[in-house]
């Protein structure tokens, strides 16, 4: 009896192994694909392979991954977030305008008072139960709404910008400091999704909302820190753009939320929810930064560059995403 | 029950009442002059509405308008009389804009079956091809329409409308019978209602998710002559904003984002709240700062109000 | 969790190999750009780029086609860059092209998408050594002759254009009456210095009232629209139009059109878009003021082009953020405007600042 | 009609089908019996078209076809009614009942509403239906909604001009007593256009309804028995290889309950679908809540969780009150829910075992410890739950619940559905230990059987209410007859 419940157990073990190396390839996916498309862009323009170049990628890449990295965890609730971007923007203007006041203390400020935005959001979707897509579209409306008042509709200049010098320097004059923000941001959200109750919670509301509430899930708490979690990354996703252009503006990173969308689905995280991972959104992130700038450096035409961007981007989510999670595409 | 009757009654309701406070602090709100332009201006969402709630009925989403559009834009543009090329296609013209309109929505629907990537990509994915086309074909001059029977649709008025208001009407009735009496339009439904059970039943599914898909394009087509016909020229930026614009009208009016639930008459009376509101409010005299963020309230508390009662049965909302 | 670690393993090695093949390549953009002195670039060794929004509107286009000439002329080709109109592109696209390759003989011919823009782009430029020309944005108290790498600033006096048409606009209505103006992306200085052109030329006409003002963002069906639910609002009371720039001119016309007011009503804009002379000498339109896109596109690699070469001190340059010349296009000269041309000689090292009108206030 | 010759269907690791060879008959109602794992699935699937066997034949009135789908199978006559069921919520009865196979009633893709609606009434009259076919499914019935299905089936019947076969998965597994009957007697009608293979879990049943029953064990048939002559304990002995023995409940387990302290007492609740509901449960009870479908019973249920609004009332945990405001608040209080519909609401299936133990929990917890109590056969404690058997991904669900020993209430909203007898014996065991703890137990069973043989107490409702209490202690049960009065 008992050996036949041990070879049973072999069994099922062998059988699980044989999904998981699939599952290796499948994770995989985006990595390859992030590297494959570097090195054809690499072929038609050799010096994007130089450390300098190679870096700048990087530091381009910073601001967006911040931005997508909180929305990833609204994304694996099976969410979505649309206002991030429109936050961000709003929290350029906010930082720039604080600064004279708090000084050092403008950028955590600001993240707060995004991270309260971002709960909002939360709170309106869970307390209203209205679908996080309409509520973020309305708060993306708003807050760009806010942004203009609150900037008179210009430009923040920031009288000083040593209190955000940090997120945009070279450290040892080569690595960008905002590759190490956005990695921080990562490796923090990701440390918070693994080790503590988060990350099954988000993930179990993602895969089964249903059976998540009937075993007792603070659902509602969880959503709400879901969003307030995106709202604070988008809250420094805003403070890293200060610091790169010096001044804050109402519709500074407006023009990010494809993007930020973009690189957590290319990374392989499912729209659907449940499945996906922050790394994911790293990779995702540095796919998109290649397309968005390598194609345009590797001296394609703007038009035809708009065309090959359309035909990469549904290409490299048709390389990453994984089939076997999704029975029904939408 | 009555939650059933308030969520198809609900945004009926909700637009009677911004019109009735519209026209009570604005009297030119009330004028038949207004009402002209009110359907004038909304025409073209609303057919660009029409094709989005025909994706949206599937239960995906489709953010192709802008790229779909501004390639047809063009297209239009330099197919018929312009300033341009020596073409003169006329109506026919405008049929080939439609048709390639839907060749852009059958690309997206068709990468969507056959990858398998959700719609949201590959609509995106879309949209940048199109910007691309239309910036070929913009080629660095902006080409004038100079075909009478295209720029007679916006100015022309025939009982006090225009022709494209006309011409979205019937669009509008087209849809919705198509919806309605058709097996595309009904499996469309089916699809956001079940899509695993129509399989079962041994449909094939693809078939008509690429079909919903293709007419969606094509209303981008026509939508895209009707941008130009109004405009006068083809430019590249004919449809920027109108695929969340659609969206958000489409959500408002009571079309639901998972697919099956709405259609085209609820979308229509999303279409005219919005364009109400962006009427009323200039008219009632708000500040350009400030209408944004009403817009946006306003779209949240609409669905907020019609989703109210049904919020203890709502267990998940995503 | 294993999976995890494997990726974050494989992704490590992968940026690690490739940094170290970067490595072993061609040298890093910094010590390439440390042997070059500036100023001393041979002809050959420069490398132009021209970077504006989009190639989708008219003027745009017009400007990468100045570009392209100039670069026609020393025999070099120029990189065009567009950016979508998305601040964050438009930086990425300068970080990287600052990035790699002979860095001090990159030339930059910039428009910045808005003032906040123009910042890190100086910045980043001067860092590398590239030199820059930026035109139409930048913050008021960012000043050219802080940088020895940032050549000039160009850009027009929206106040007096928008002073212009609105005059323009003021005589072809005989003086009184009511207009709507049309406003651009509320956000950018040329959206308020044109805006403010208006209202100072309104308050020289106490007799004009400006009956409602609203933002259009600088587009053409937004204009459209705006402008049908203004004539509804106001009626004939409407006697003239004044829109920030031509396509919300153009928009304006079309609703004019629909509404059978063609020529009724008064429209000005600002651009000289090609649409936009057409029908000012149609007489549809009023005015409008160019400001020569393809001189914009060339002149700006013209600076940076004789500045590493040597043929232009930078220093010695007596202003170097300037209003350049603009032109007002009315019915009568609308025909000289019709097909623009760059003139090579304008693009001489000797003749780079001809245009200029006088120091940004 | 059909005959089914040595059909093999192989999975890794398993073997589904062992060369099954079997023949359904004109007019015949065929019962197929067997465990879960037993292969009916497999074979119900192979005959229509969903998995392809890796050998053997299927003759369908004496041609051999290959079936490649439903769409294929239907064209030859034969329909499924899943077990889950089929229909699209937001489209008319009619249009489900004809989806795919339209006919007259679209003539170049347009739809003819009225003949749609003449032919599917056709198929409704059939089975004596009087569901209204213009009405949209989603405000029908479940019972309804069943003779939708039926009648969807049978409209496949006009494709082919042939005598259709009707196979039925599971169809009573979520349908009440009365239901059951109504069922039958369609069955009976059913039989004078088809041929129709009936499978349940529940051996009475398919000794009452078929003419001939096939037994599967292992994949292989493991006998052909006339319910004339076999009774469900030499059923169950060729499904299982054993007599079935009367320590099936665990009678041995059961302690008597503490009569003095009252552990779960409800007073005057109120809600949508029940009224006025009050009782008691006391230590170590075990109450079986008994009702037709629509008798408010499951709704109850939830409503004590907190995941249905509560109108007014009271809830009393050991004398201090629980705020019905959600599952959360209810599980701090020491509730615990089992829901029926264990893959969509039990489980997270694309987590793992250890994931979906500790749901709910901050602070890690012992799984594997748990994992070993209660013989829950998974190779890890990180294989995704979805892999494993219903009936341990039930016993994780339980163990849910188990894990911090401070469990005071169970709800088990059928606990037993779509389990083997093997797996049920499991349950009835935990369910016993459990209540011999001190836990409560509030029980809607899987079958009247089930309800009498594992409670203490029964409370009948009816329309909402509590009609009846019925003692049911061991050695005093009540006939299952006599509560099914009370219930209807």
């Amino acid at each position: 009896m008992a050996d036949a419940a041990r070879v049973a157990g072999l069994r099922g073990r062998l059988a699980a192994r044989v999904p998981e190396r699939r599952h290796v390839v499948v994770t995989a996916m985006p990595v390859t694909a992030f590297l494959v498309l570097l090195a054809a862009l690499a072929v038609a323009s050799p010096a994007l392979l130089e450390t300098g170049s190679l870096l700048t990628l990087a530091d381009s890449a910073a601001p967006l991954t911040v931005l997508a990295a909180g929305a990833t965890v609204v994304v694996l609730c099976g969410g979505i977030d649309l206002s991030v971007a429109a936050l961000a923007s709003l929290a350029s203007v906010l930082l720039a305008s604080w600064v004279p006041a708090l000084s050092g203390a403008a950028v955590p400020a600001v993240v707060a008072a995004c991270a309260v935005a971002g709960a909002v959001q939360g709170l309106v979707h869970v307390a209203f139960r209205i679908p996080s897509f309409v509520v973020t579209l309305g708060g993306m409306t708003l807050w760009s709404a806010v942004a203009l008042l609150a900037s008179g509709a210009a430009t923040v200049p920031m009288p000083d910008s040593t209190p955000t010098d940090w997120a945009f320097t070279r450290l040892g004059g080569l690595v960008p400091s905002a590759v190490l923000v956005a990695l921080a941001t990562v490796v923090a959200l990701a440390a918070l999704m693994r080790f503590t109750p988060l990350g099954r919670w988000v993930r179990a509301i993602g895969h089964a909302e249903p059976a998540a509430r009937l075993a007792g899930l603070p659902i509602a708490r969880v959503k709400v820190i879901a969003f307030a979690l995106s709202g604070a990354t988008a809250g420094l996703a805003g403070a890293l753009l200060v610091a790169r252009t010096f001044s804050g503006a109402p519709t500074l990173a407006d023009s990010l939320l494809l993007p930020a969308v973009a690189a957590i689905v290319v990374g392989g995280t499912a729209i659907t929810g449940g499945h996906g991972a922050l790394w994911r959104t790293l990779v995702g992130a540095g796919i998109v930064t290649l397309l968005r700038v390598g194609l345009s450096y590797a001296g394609v035409d703007a038009a035809y560059e708009s065309i090959l961007y359309g035909v990469l981007i549904v290409g490299a989510v048709a390389l990453t995403i994984d089939r076997s999670k999704l029975s029904i595409v939408k | 029950m009555t939650a059933d009757r308030l969520q198809t009654y609900g945004p009926t309701a909700a637009l009677l009442a911004l019109a009735a406070v519209f026209a009570v602090l604005s009297p030119q709100f009330r004028t038949l002059g207004n009402l002209q332009n009110l359907l004038d201006a909304g025409a073209v969402l609303a057919v660009v509405t029409i094709g989005a709630t025909y994706v949206l009925l599937l239960g995906c989403i489709d953010l192709s308008a802008a790229g779909v559009m501004g390639a047809c834009a063009l297209a239009v543009s330099l197919l018929v009389a312009n300033s341009r090329t020596a073409l003169d296609l006329g109506p026919l013209g405008v049929l080939l804009v439609v048709a390639l309109g839907a060749a852009f929505g059958c690309l997206s629907g068709a990468l969507s079956v056959g990858l398998k990537v959700p719609s949201f990509m590959t609509t995106l994915g879309v949209s940048a091809i199109g910007l691309g086309v239309a910036t070929v074909l913009f080629a660095g001059v902006q080409p004038a329409v100079s075909d009478p029977w295209l720029l007679q649709w916006a100015s022309g008025r025939w009982l006090g409308f225009t022709r494209v208001t006309y011409l979205a009407a019937a669009v509008v009735v087209l849809a919705w019978l198509v919806q309605r009496h058709t097996r595309l339009g009904r499996y469309a439904t089916a699809i956001g209602g079940g899509e695993d059970i129509l399989r079962l039943s041994g449909i094939q599914v693809g078939r008509y998710k690429v079909g919903a898909f293709t007419v969606a394009g094509a209303c981008y087509g026509l939508a895209a002559a009707m941008v130009t016909a109004q405009l006068g020229s083809g430019i590249v930026q004919a449809g920027a904003g109108l695929s969340f614009a659609a969206i958000t009208a489409a959500v408002v009016g009571g079309t639901q984002l998972a697919g099956g639930r709405g259609g085209i008459a609820h979308s229509m009376v999303g279409v005219l709240i919005l364009t109400v509101l962006a009427n009323g409010l200039v008219l009632i005299g708000v500040s350009p700062y400030v209408q944004r963020a009403v817009q946006g309230v306003i779209v949240v508390v609409a669905v907020g109000a019609t989703l109210w009662p049904l919020r203890h049965r709502l267990e998940v909302v995503k | 969790m294993t999976t995890f670690r494997a990726t974050l393993a494989l992704l490590t090695t992968g940026t690690l190999l490739l940094t170290a093949c970067g490595g072993t390549g061609s040298g890093s953009g910094a010590t390439t750009a440390a042997q070059a002195p500036g100023g001393a670039c041979k002809p050959e060794e420069v490398k132009l780029i021209g970077q504006v929004r989009n190639q989708t509107n008219p003027y745009e286009a017009a400007w990468l086609q100045g570009g392209d000439e100039f670069a026609k002329k020393v025999s070099l080709t120029q990189q065009r860059l567009t950016y979508d109109g998305e601040s964050a592109k438009q930086q990425e696209q300068i970080r990287q092209v600052l990035a790699t390759g002979n860095v001090r003989c990159s030339v930059l011919n910039v428009l910045p998408n808005g003032d906040s823009d123009t910042t890190p782009i100086v910045k980043q430029a001067q860092a590398a050594g590239a030199y820059v020309v930026t035109q139409w944005n930048k913050p008021a108290d960012l000043k050219p002759a802080d940088y020895d790498k940032w050549i000039a600033h160009i850009t027009y006096d929206g106040k007096e254009s928008g002073k212009q048409i609105a005059h323009a606009l003021i005589t072809a209505i005989g003086g009184n009456g009511g207009i709507v103006a049309l406003q651009g992306i509320l956000d950018t200085a040329a959206a308020k210095d044109r805006f403010a052109g208006l209202q100072a030329a309104l308050a020289e006409h106490p007799e004009v009232t400006l009956l409602d003002q609203q933002t259009a963002d600088f587009d053409r069906a937004k204009a459209l629209t705006l402008t049908k639910t203004l004539l509804t609002k106001h009626g004939d009371a409407i006697k003239g139009i004044w829109a920030a720039n031509d396509d919300m001119a153009l928009g304006a016309l079309q609703a004019l059109e629909a509404a059978g007011k063609s020529g009724k009503v008064a429209v000005v804009g600002i651009d000289a878009v090609p649409d936009a002379i057409k029908a000012v000498s149609g007489g549809t339109m009023t005015a409008t003021v160019s400001s020569d896109g393809p001189w914009q596109g060339g002149i700006g690699l013209a600076m940076g082009y004789c500045a590493a070469t040597g043929q232009l001190d930078v220093s010695t340059i007596p202003t170097r953020a300037f209003f350049a010349k603009q032109f007002l296009i009315t019915k009568d000269n609308a025909a000289q405007f019709a097909t623009p041309k760059v003139d090579p000689a304008e693009f001489e090292c000797a003749n780079l600042f001809k245009r200029a009108t006088g120091p940004i206030s | 009609m059909i005959e089914v010759s040595g059909l093999r269907k192989a999975y890794p690791g398993v073997v589904a089908l062992d060369g099954v060879s079997l023949q359904i008959r004109p007019h015949e109602v065929v019962g197929l019996a067997g465990e879960n794992g037993a292969g009916k699935s497999t074979l119900l699937k192979a005959l229509v078209g969903l998995v392809r066997p890796d050998s053997g034949t299927i003759r369908i009135r004496g041609r051999e076809v290959r079936l490649r789908g439903v769409a294929q199978a239907a064209t030859e006559g034969i329909g499924m009614v899943f077990q889950e069921q089929s229909l699209v919520p937001n489209l008319t009865a009619a249009e489900n009942i004809l989806l795919g196979c339209e006919g007259s009633a679209v003539r170049l893709g347009l739809y003819r509403w009225r003949r749609l609606r003449e032919l599917a009434q056709a198929q409704l009259d059939k089975i004596g239906s009087r569901v209204d076919p213009m009405a949209r499914t989603e405000t029908l019935s479940f019972a309804e909604r069943q003779m939708v299905e039926i009648a969807k089936v049978l409209a496949i019947e006009e494709r082919t001009r042939a005598q259709p076969v009707v196979l039925l998965d599971e169809p009573t597994s979520v349908l009440e007593a009365e239901e059951i009957e109504t069922l039958f007697g369609q069955i009976e009608r059913l039989r004078k256009h088809a041929s129709v293979v009936f499978v349940s879990h529940r051996l009475d049943e398919v000794l009452q309804v078929s003419d001939r029953v096939y037994v599967l064990r292992g994949g292989q048939v493991a006998g052909e028995v006339d319910p004339a002559t076999a009774g469900a304990a030499g059923l169950h002995r060729m499904m299982i290889g054993a007599e079935a023995t009367g320590s099936h409940y665990h009678d041995d387990l059961h302690r008597p309950p503490e009569r003095s302290s009252v552990r779960l007492s409800v007073r005057g609740l109120c809600g949508e679908g029940f009224t006025d509901i009050s009782f008691d449960l006391i230590r170590g009870e075990v109450v079986a809540v008994a009702g037709v479908h629509g008798s408010g019973r499951e709704e109850l249920c939830r409503a004590l969780f907190g995941a249905r609004a509560v109108t007014a009332g009271q809830v009393l945990i050991d004398g201090e009150a629980v705020s019905l405001t959600g599952p959360r608040r209810a599980v701090r209080a020491g509730l615990g829910y089992v829901p029926s519909e264990r893959k969509v609401e039990g489980v997270v299936s694309a987590m793992s075992v250890a994931d979906n133990m500790t749901l709910p929990y901050t602070r890690p917890q012992d799984v594997e410890e748990w994992i070993g109590r209660l013989r829950i056969k998974t190779p890890d404690r990180r294989t995704p739950i979805g892999s494993l058997s219903g009936g341990n991904q039930q016993k994780v669900v339980l163990a849910r619940w188990l894990l911090t020993g401070s469990l005071r209430v169970l709800l088990l909203d059928h606990p037993t559905r779509g389990l083997d007898v093997g797996a049920k014996s499991e349950v009835y065991r935990l369910i016993r230990e459990l209540a011999a703890a001190g836990v409560a137990v509030l029980l809607l069973a899987d079958s009247l059987e089930e309800c009498i043989a594992l409670s203490d107490r029964v409370l009948v409702m009816k329309e909402g209410r509590v009609t009846v209490t019925l003692d049911t202690p061991p050695g005093a049960k009540p006939d299952p007859v006599d509560v099914v009065k009370e219930m209807v």
